[in-house]
């Protein structure tokens, strides 16, 4: 049955953004490699046989150029798809970003709207290191005016690539290397899943409970979600039942997801691939201890890389990246 | 082509209203920051910067725009957006922060948005550069004979946006037109220690477009180089830079000490005003009255009296909107 | 007495400069407008004149280039002082900060030592909008390799100061506009205070509570100490009796101060002029529900600026940054 | 100046080191990623930038350099590094991951320190530039006279950071040279396609300062036109620009297919090959003999061997060693 095709995340990314370019004419990609390389990590395959040069657009290595290029572009009706290779190259485009992008719809009053799609790779694991191994979605949710989706599958990629590239707001779009389903990277099986071939979209600010539990709450993102469910099967032959939410969109995010699980469970876990201070475990162990303080019965924990870069070796990357058992055995603790 | 009488009054009147209405909010900015200068106090908070001697470069290249065509300015944008056609009052009332400005009183001066009018700009040096290539990539997308122009002061061009922006346009054809304001100042640091050659104009030539310089702050001399990029552009022909020398009667932003500027230096510039020198070579050469002058000079008074007027009279927005218009 | 001399933040940190030139060659400042001008928001006052324009640079508008020059420099051996006039131009210049100068050391294996200071201006409030008003020191906070010093009174940044250019790591060094003592711009005049002449030095790490209070803690930094100070008079004038903790430095941050604080108060107030979201905010949030779980009576409370950019008009501004009055009502709401 | 028989022996040996070490990394690669090739996996995980086929960019350059000088190079950086003389054990420990690498196996290959030797590099794009700039200012305030060598890729010419730091270099005369590698492709984009002029070293214009493109992937070309920029930066006369062509026999990293290249691409420029033509050239002309030449080779092998053999025999980092030096 056609309905059961399943599809790699990379592959679920290029057919939606296949099926809006044929819908839509305003749509345009632009980045470094995304034309006869189809996107070091396969976001863009086969889209330059399909529509030519002229809507896939390889750049030069200007980021802010062509970035800000895109912010005009979309002031004046179109709807570009635009590519930062690794989000670990923000910086040399931040500017555009978020002082731009990002505000001058604000600035403008509401009267300029900014339909950009901004896609980018994350995560480590894979010897990268400390330039090319970073999650930083927190940086972009914390500074107002995008929309920030990180999926965690290739249903979900597809269905919130529809939604992204028809929203009239910028959204940034952060995909993990490691959950492309690339031929040359380990991925985790469940990150192949069944894609509809008919257009869909999931709407934003609706995470995903990808396991329900009774004891304890794991919420989490991206990879995380994998080793989180990894985690949660062990954790329940040892007779706790996690419950693994899958945040999907950073901004909107879902409170109430989250609360409504700790009313449940009364023990949160945060894990996170990005960076542990001052970023997205923070912030969901604050609403926790806000707006969930009365139906938790013990200390918020969270899980993350602990301050420090990335770094190169093995037994050290390994070591500050959140692994399955580190998930388990922090559960364990917290739920005991 | 030389402009119309039609278009040289409209360039004089253009001409006025900017003065006038820097001359303007430059006292209405001290309404309220007397007798200590508090710059977060007043009918207009914040930093001001005024384009007041600049209008040359403004109106000679808008003269050549119609509402299709983009303008991306900078934190020194009122000249621009007066030139490009955005509606004085609205702008006015923007810069009041009132409900009524363009931005509803989010953006304040440094941040003019009119999609209407085409018009955006940032007080972020450096950032017209990408946006505007990006509204000629549009135009060429949608096979238009739009162009886009990018204005930006001398010492923004030392920033690598500047760049990436013309190598990005000089590849992809765009129909783009890149301006440089040379006020000799970035603040207090003058160009001659920012910037390692004397024109920037030289600089086309790391992208294989035309550079040119025009030495005179003349509205004649921006209409015609300006003219010529542009045709160029809409032509299909690519982009062009075009750097113009400028003065800048105003410190960097009021309240500036100009402790780093000759004395004189301001003084020596008005001697040589570009509006009177433009109203007597146009009136010398036969082409305009001084009457017709006149009445344009009277038009802009009445605009700004009126912009003004009805930025002071305009409702603030209410605290609570403060949460509106982050997304569309 | 000389002792008593009191000086503005600005002058201070000038005079950190100084002292620390005076007893150090290698010890020089670059940044646009650290001339002449003085440094727009006074931080080299009076410097050039001293030192002469080859220790006093003046530089082209390419914070890329300084910047990354200051990690090349600091390499050879020199301790360049570098100023980034706004908090909020960090997006043109950031992965020459995050990137190289945090990194540099750690990917080394600790081989190299970066000893730069960057300084910057933050906050609003004066009707600057919204790319020249933010804090965003949570976002340096975040990605590793960088000291993170906020100073909020005149001794402080002074002993703050000769500690970071002192410091063989990067210290980025944020003066709140509002505090710097401007003839132009109003500020609390607590920021103006006791100054010695003498030079000396004050540790990272340390936070200081700037009042004693016993009913409920608030934890601030820069301009908010000050207001959460106000909002401390009025509420022991209410019989609230408010501890304020003035962080002073995030990396190194100062979790004890803030667990021994909740100890004693059992309530929790953050407040913060940067952005709410995935912030400083969430992060002593996050802290304060992990580590003073048992302390807590109450839920921990954040007041910032909600996640909308900085507006303009006033009215609006006025509105998102936590004022006196809503410090003080949240307080109160919380204590009661 | 010609080199010395010396200096030629070295560059013979300097050249086939890097030649040997590429092509012995890229089988040690491969270990562990097999059969199905996993970036992760193996004796060495993550990107694999050689460099076989540019040695004579880095080599001719580096002929003139002693300690003192700073070297700042790329994601692309094994040639660089050699050529600088950066310990090659330490090298290829750092490369393996190891704890008796340069960075204690936290920085990996395309970050490798080495503050003895004055060297360094960066995996992003066009980072080389200001940092060279900025130890380019230290020689200069420790009135010394030393100089720093920014190396980049012919792709990495388009990114701000160029244009910023040749400009700050050429305002305050830094003794800097920058050295474009243009082996034409930044990973699966023609040079034609991202850079708006035939050739960087034009870009020179745009600040003032001499610009040299060098034709030939060839040892003694690079060494003239290095050792004439090297010695204007040493006597205070400011920074250089320099292109040279040069070929990548690799693809990007390895794993990368290649699909965008020609398909006799490489085959063509291996018969072309650098370390030969020079190495024929040089005997030619009686500055040595073959069996000199031989003799280096063998130092090379016998140097890259050990190199490799002593990295895999070092033991890895303990874990916890991850949380040490975030800070000095
Ligand atoms: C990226 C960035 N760096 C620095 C500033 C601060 N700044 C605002 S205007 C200005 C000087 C700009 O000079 P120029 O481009 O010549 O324009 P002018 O003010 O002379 O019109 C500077 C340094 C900024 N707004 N953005
Ligand atoms: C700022 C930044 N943008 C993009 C990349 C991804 N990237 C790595 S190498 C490379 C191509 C570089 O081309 P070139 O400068 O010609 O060097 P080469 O690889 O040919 O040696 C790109 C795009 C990066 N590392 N950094
Ligand atoms: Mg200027
Ligand atoms: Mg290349």
């Amino acid at each position: 049955m056609s309905n059961e095709r399943e599809l790699t995340m990379a592959k679920a990314i290029a057919e939606a953004i296949s099926q809006e370019m044929e819908r839509d004419q305003h749509v345009f990609v632009m980045g470094e490699d995304v034309g006869v390389y189809g996107g070091i990590f396969g976001a863009t395959q086969g889209l330059l046989s399909k529509f030519g040069p002229e809507r896939i657009m390889d750049t030069p290595i200007s980021e802010t150029a062509f970035i800000g290029a895109a912010t005009g572009a979309a002031a004046e009706g179109m709807r570009p798809i635009v590519e930062l290779m690794f989000v670990d190259f923000f910086g040399v485009c931040m500017d555009q970003i978020y002082n731009h992008l990002a505000k001058n719809t604000y600035m403008s009053g509401g009267n300029l709207h900014l339909p950009v799609v901004l896609t980018t790779a994350i995560g480590g694991g894979y010897g990268d290191a400390a330039q090319h191994s970073q999650c930083l979605y927190s940086v972009f949710a914390h500074t107002p005016g995008l929309k920030i989706v990180v999926p965690s599958t290739a249903y979900d990629a597809k269905g919130l690539m529809i939604e992204a590239i028809r929203d009239d707001n910028p959204v940034m779009y952060f995909f993990h290397k490691g959950l492309m389903g690339l031929g040359w990277m380990r991925y985790p099986e469940r990150s192949v899943n069944v894609v509809p071939e008919r257009s869909y979209t999931i709407p934003f600010g609706k995470a995903d409970v990808k396991r329900p539990g009774t004891d304890i709450t794991i919420v989490c993102l991206a990879m995380m979600v994998h080793c989180a469910l990894d985690a949660a099967e062990k954790l329940s032959k040892e007779g706790i039942e996690a419950e693994v939410i899958d945040l999907r969109t950073l901004v909107p995010l879902d409170r109430e997801a989250v609360i409504a699980s700790i009313k449940k469970t009364h023990k949160l876990l945060v894990v996170d691939e990005d960076y542990l201070g001052f970023g997205l475990s923070g912030e969901i162990a604050a609403i926790a201890a806000d707006e969930a303080f009365e139906y938790l019965d013990a200390p918020v924990k969270r899980l993350a890389v602990p301050n420090v870069p990335i770094p190169y070796s093995q037994p050290l990357e390994q070591f500050v990246i959140p692994s399955v058992e580190a998930i388990a055995e922090a559960a364990r603790s917290l739920a005991r | 082509m030389a402009p119309s009488t039609e278009q040289l009054l409209e360039m004089d009147r253009q001409a006025w209203t900017i003065r006038l209405f820097e001359e303007a909010l430059a006292q209405v900015y001290m309404e309220g920051k007397s007798p200590a200068f508090d710059i977060g106090s007043g009918t207009i908070p914040g930093e001001m910067h005024l384009s007041a001697g600049q209008e040359p470069v403004a109106v000679g290249t808008c003269a050549h725009l119609g509402q299709e065509d983009t303008v991306v300015g900078t934190h020194r944008a009122h000249h621009f957006a007066i030139a490009k056609g955005v509606d004085l009052k609205e702008m006015a009332a923007e810069i009041f922060g009132k409900e009524t400005g363009l931005g509803k009183g989010k953006g304040g001066h440094m941040h003019l948005f009119d999609p209407k009018r085409k018009f955006s700009c940032s007080g972020i040096v450096g950032a017209s550069f990408p946006v505007a290539c990006g509204a000629a990539l549009a135009a060429k997308k949608k096979e238009k004979d739009w162009v886009a122009v990018a204005f930006a002061g001398e010492g923004a061009a030392n920033e690598g946006s500047f760049h990436e922006s013309l190598n990005l346009a000089a590849l992809w054809k765009l129909p783009v037109i890149f301006i440089i304001e040379d006020n000799a100042w970035a603040i207090s640091v003058a160009k001659s220690k920012s910037t390692a050659i004397p024109y920037n104009s030289q600089r086309a030539v790391a992208y294989g477009i035309p550079g040119v310089r025009v030495e005179k702050n003349d509205f004649l001399s921006v209409y015609d180089a300006a003219g010529e990029a542009i045709a160029r552009a809409r032509h299909g022909e690519g982009p062009t830079l075009i750097e113009v020398k400028t003065d800048r009667y105003f410190g960097h932003f009021i309240g500036d000490p100009e402790l780093y500027r000759p004395k004189d230096e301001v003084k020596s510039l008005k001697a040589a005003d570009p509006i009177g020198q433009f109203e007597q070579t146009i009136i010398a050469k036969g082409l305009v009255s001084r009457a017709q002058l006149d009445k344009e000079r009277e038009t802009a008074v009445k605009a700004v009296d009126e912009a003004i007027e009805f930025a002071r009279k305009s409702p603030y927005p209410k605290s609570e909107e403060a949460l509106e218009h982050v997304f569309a």
